[in-house]
């Protein structure tokens, strides 16, 4: 399992929080016209972020290139949108992704489209952070999983790390990428520790990370359900069940090629995220093993995905909400019954 | 404006008082509870801000509606909340309003025209011009109270809202809690103009400022609102100046303000501040007082005992009323 | 090949846009609840709608209950939301399915959560008409196909009307029922003709309709793609390939029902819509058959869709960007080649 | 506001004078090629307007920004764009400024400052508060001309644009052409405020009317309103009073409106008016104006001329520039 896709250097733990908040400093210090703006980014709690991943730029960068809005999620939006094409480099927070509901016009509508319309003669540099997911008895306005929306608008790309390693350098290279960039956490992720490299390194867009290795069956995930599904294989490795875990990493540039790759080595197949299962990303990446490994599959492709509801306040109803671990194993079990 | 357009019944001194106290035990509690983790979630409590939400619906009628925010509690048990239905929504039990779907930022209760709390600031907006416009549509004489915050003064979609109210003239009172913070963010960093009220001009309806802390003076101002749109004349801005007296959600280490600036506030506190004219212009007394606040101690206990001992709501409703 | 699920009565032919507007004026008529606003509405051109679609209804209802709006689509969205949970039935228009991205907050996050977070305490009986789709020369920013977005919101039901009759009964229907309702009408076929019976009926939500019938492959068409369908159905019959088009209606709820039971009758299956691919409804439907009916599956599942590009304005690059009858053609000839 | 500060060289006049005349008999031509199924979609044009986006245009530097609306031709020439290249576009050519991919609501020229006409209504005003944060972040002394119209002021957008603009001093020009309809929708039906410009003081900063028809007038209180913005003291709103001669697009029956009210105010063409005054001024003779005029025409045959001439997009371009 490798945990980005550089080569192995010195490491410490850091907590994905923590690891967002140095991709931000470090990009900060490397380039004046990449700046932070954002509801409470920079004064609430300990100095930046309802999770911390702001923490403290205030203080190393100034209030000039760490903005605390007022609460106008399509003004953040759309003030990004502009900034970019004038050719700063804007890094938006939009507090619960939730919250892009204000501000699809300037996303969809300008930013991933101005470059095309323009004919290539514009550049949307922007980054807009935002912070899904269920998990913390927030109900239904506060819990949902929203990559879907943006994977289906061109011009965008669309980032969901789930590890430290990979959130630091996926959000470098998202603030470094020409285009504008969905960058998606979530927030049960923020305290995830891991280790993450010393020193300058980038994720790149685009690659997928194998993080477990198998060869029964393949569970592609999406944020949590990566962990749940290492969690899974954990397990049943104990059966001799040989689980492999994919991590997109990216869903916009999907890397199709390392999915099909490891389905046509375990030829059965679990899509796994926490976004209802209606319309959701998971009917894409199955689409896309379809086109390219269909005659491989030795069993229905099967998706483990959000119930379709929206997100209830109760905690037991919260936890049947969203897809659990004991999911995971059930749909692994299905596919590998007999075969293993 | 003078008071003697509305008169000051004794039962509806009680009533205030009552209320006034029901939110504040209540939301002590709620802070309670939220620490010892049975309420999950954020939750954010009205204390300090009891006048506003209280005065406002004991101008209004039962049929009337409000749309509330975020910090909902106060604002649903002005307009006539339950106790007990309330505190088992926040410990997520089926007997709660929302069945333990919703929770602090969704209870609400319609027939009671209470349109909900909402969990997106500006939220209720909408649907507060929507519900005039229905009012209008079927040409009852009813009025909606839309409350929203200083934070959610600035949201696109209350000057779009706003803009159409007065064009149509809904019967809509949009009622802004001026707190002086959104979370972190004081007044001075997210609006441009100082006197929030002056953005009527912008809306085309007659705004005002009023003393939030003070029940009576905001059961006046939105009465003469409430008159004004049954009227037809169509709908008013109030912007109520008033003040949290915790932080912005339980846990809120409250770096971006002084203790001092907090404890000045708090020696105006609404309730007292009411309690004591009543009592001096003799229209209650301290005993009566005193009973009130015990009764709402006892209300609440039995709330409380209610909420606990109901069940978790069964399995099956997870896929239940996604439809009607 | 039925055009509703109506028994056949005596019929005339209309244009879509005629017979929308006489579901309008019957509802109209029958529930005095039931009121129209939106932008151009009432006034615009011959009387109401840049397509028509509400021409003529103030004469005969006034502007009480036909009411022109101001230009702010997440105001239209949100009143009629208000207007809804407080016993009205809006028929609220938002002039190109693109603006929706100004209003996805009161449909996504109020309207379509607000009987569930109410613990069913409330019925929000709305329905939001909009025009999508391209094929007008009008770019990016109107002429966009966006169900999938609705159609991945619990809480939401979503129709997409193809032919004249349906259109009327579908949209009657959706009046009627309780829940936040998404028309998505498509901007080319306003002007379709076609039988519409004669008198009262109504077109259920979620239940599919078979426009032709055919053994060798299933093409499961939204809008257009059912009407391109048909014609490549047609020209494929002459070399003996016999294609079943199946218009779903309504993608939520989506009768997935009669689809499978093509699917399994055909063995082969595209899903077509002009949409762009990646993330689109496609990926849902496909999934369903991967669901219930892989193990009949002589080939995979094809998708013809928009490419995944903004809409150009030049109208080569504009037909080159949503898929034509030649692609459905192809797209079937090469899951049939060798079996038929 | 006296003309003192802001001299009028004859090259200037020259410039005024050449680029309405661009404007008139581009868009006179553009309803030729609409009708004729040359130009597709929808189009609008700025007839009778010319007034005050070259007034506006005038006022600014070669590196200051606009945005613009659906009705963006006038805009996109009076800041400096190309007929040949604009045409081009029209007809959907791969010369064209958007190398056929954007038409006549996406004419776009980044490195001259114009970012764009916009299909969205009210889709240009985060793109140019925006533009004005960078403006202040890269510390340049460059403004932003916002364009939007009477109908696009009711979008909540700007409402949120403005307030921030004015809360961190952007140096934004929020410029509200009032043609006194949105399609055909009036004023009166789509704004509660009458004057429009009252609106500004929701937004926390100056707001003037000015006469729209008159080039010099416009061109005046821009640059006013850029010093200002230059010197770091913020945003201003001017709301320039004008009409469209024509329809709302190619192809509107205009059954919303008299032909006598047309008839009115085309008697106040902008053009002829202010090349009135310059040679009463004795600024520029008659012969010079026409000979202006003649230029124009020559020019604008040769755009034709270009654009036709010019190939269809190659089909490779589809995918490309999806993503830089
Ligand atoms: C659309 C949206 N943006 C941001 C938030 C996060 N949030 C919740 S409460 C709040 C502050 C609201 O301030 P104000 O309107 O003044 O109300 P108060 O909390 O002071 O009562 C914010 C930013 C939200 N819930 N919804
Ligand atoms: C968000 C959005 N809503 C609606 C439309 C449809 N539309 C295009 S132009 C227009 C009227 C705009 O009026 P105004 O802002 O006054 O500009 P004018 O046409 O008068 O120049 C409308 C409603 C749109 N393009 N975008
Ligand atoms: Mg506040
Ligand atoms: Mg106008």
């Amino acid at each position: 399992m490798t945990l980005t896709a550089e080569p192995a250097t010195a490491t410490r733990e850091l907590t994905l929080s923590q690891a967002l908040n140095e991709a931000l400093r470090e990009e900060m210090r490397r380039d004046p016209n990449v700046f932070v703006m954002g509801e409470e980014v920079a004064v609430w709690g300990a100095g930046g972020g309802i999770f911390g991943v702001t923490r403290g730029l205030v203080d190393e960068f100034g209030p000039e290139r760490v903005r605390d809005t007022p609460i106008s999620e399509e003004a953040i939006a759309g003030i990004a949108c502009g900034a970019a094409v004038t050719g700063t480099r804007p890094v938006a927070e939009i507090m619960y992704v939730d919250f892009t509901a204000m501000a699809m016009d300037p996303i969809v509508n300008q930013a991933a489209k101005l470059r095309y319309m323009f004919g290539g003669k514009a550049k949307v540099p922007m980054v807009i952070r935002a912070q899904e997911g269920a998990g913390r008895g927030n109900a239904a306005q506060h819990s949902q999983s929203l990559e879907a929306w943006f994977v289906h608008v061109p011009g965008l790309k669309v980032v969901t790390p789930s590890f430290p390693a990979d959130a630091k350098g996926l959000l470098k290279s998202s603030i470094r990428d020409d285009n504008p960039v969905i960058f998606l956490e979530h927030k049960a992720l923020y305290q995830t520790r891991g280790p993450v490299p010393e020193g300058e390194y980038l994720v790149p867009l685009g690659v997928a990370d194998v993080k477990r290795e198998g060869k029964h069956v393949t569970v592609v995930g999406v944020h949590t359900m990566v962990h749940k599904a290492l969690a899974a294989a954990e397990k049943l490795a104990a059966e001799g069940i040989e689980v492999e875990v994919v991590d997109p990493r990216t869903l916009v540039p999907l890397d199709v090629e390392t999915i099909v790759r490891s389905v046509k080595k375990t030829k059965r197949v679990v899509v796994a995220h926490e976004a209802v299962e209606r319309g959701g990303v998971g009917g894409e990446i199955a689409m896309q093993i379809v086109d390219n490994a269909f005659d491989y599959l030795d069993a229905p492709i099967k998706r483990v995905c959000g119930r379709n509801v929206p997100v209830p306040y109760n905690l037991n109803l919260e936890r049947l909400a969203i897809p659990q671990e004991e999911d995971v194993i059930a749909a692994i079990r299905e596919l590998v019954a007999g075969a293993v | 404006m003078t008071v003697a357009t509305l008169d000051l019944p004794k039962t509806v001194v009680l009533d205030i008082l009552r209320k006034m106290y029901r939110i504040r035990h209540f939301e002590t509690k709620v802070i309670e509870l939220f620490q010892e983790g049975q309420i999950r979630g954020s939750t954010h409590t009205y204390i300090g801000e009891e006048a506003s939400g209280v005065g406002a619906c004991s101008a209004l009628r039962p049929d009337d509606y409000i749309t509330s925010t975020h910090r909902g509690h106060g604002h649903c048990i002005a307009k006539g909340g339950r106790l007990d239905l309330m505190m088992a929504e926040l410990l997520g039990k089926s007997t709660g309003y929302c069945k333990g779907k919703g929770g602090s930022m969704h209870i609400a209760d319609v027939d009671a025209g209470i349109l909900g709390a909402n969990g997106i600031v500006g939220g209720g907006i909408g649907i507060a011009t929507g519900a005039g416009l229905s009012i209008k549509i079927k040409r009852t004489d009813q009025v909606c109270v839309c409350f929203f915050g200083d934070g959610g003064f600035n949201q696109g979609v209350l000057y779009e809202c706003a803009n159409i109210a007065a064009l149509w003239k809904l019967p809509v009172i949009y009622l802004c809690e001026n707190n002086k913070y959104a979370m972190s963010t004081p007044i001075e960093k997210s609006s441009a103009v100082a006197d929030l009220s002056a953005r009527a001009a912008a809306f085309g309806m007659p705004g005002i400022n009023v003393d939030g802390m003070d029940v009576l003076a905001m059961r006046e101002a939105v009465w003469h609102a409430a008159e004004r749109a049954r009227r037809g004349d169509g709908p008013s801005l109030i912007v109520a100046d008033t003040y949290r007296f915790e932080g912005h959600n339980v846990g809120d280490g409250q770096r971006y303000r002084t203790r001092e600036e907090v404890e000045r506030w708090r020696q105006s506190d609404p309730i007292l501040r009411f309690r004591d004219q009543m009592v001096r212009q003799g229209l209650i007394t301290d005993p009566e007082a005193d009973q009130i606040e015990a009764e709402v101690q006892d209300e609440l206990a039995r709330a409380i005992e209610f909420a606990s001992q109901s069940p978790e709501p069964d399995v099956e409703t997870l896929e239940q009323d996604v439809y009607a």
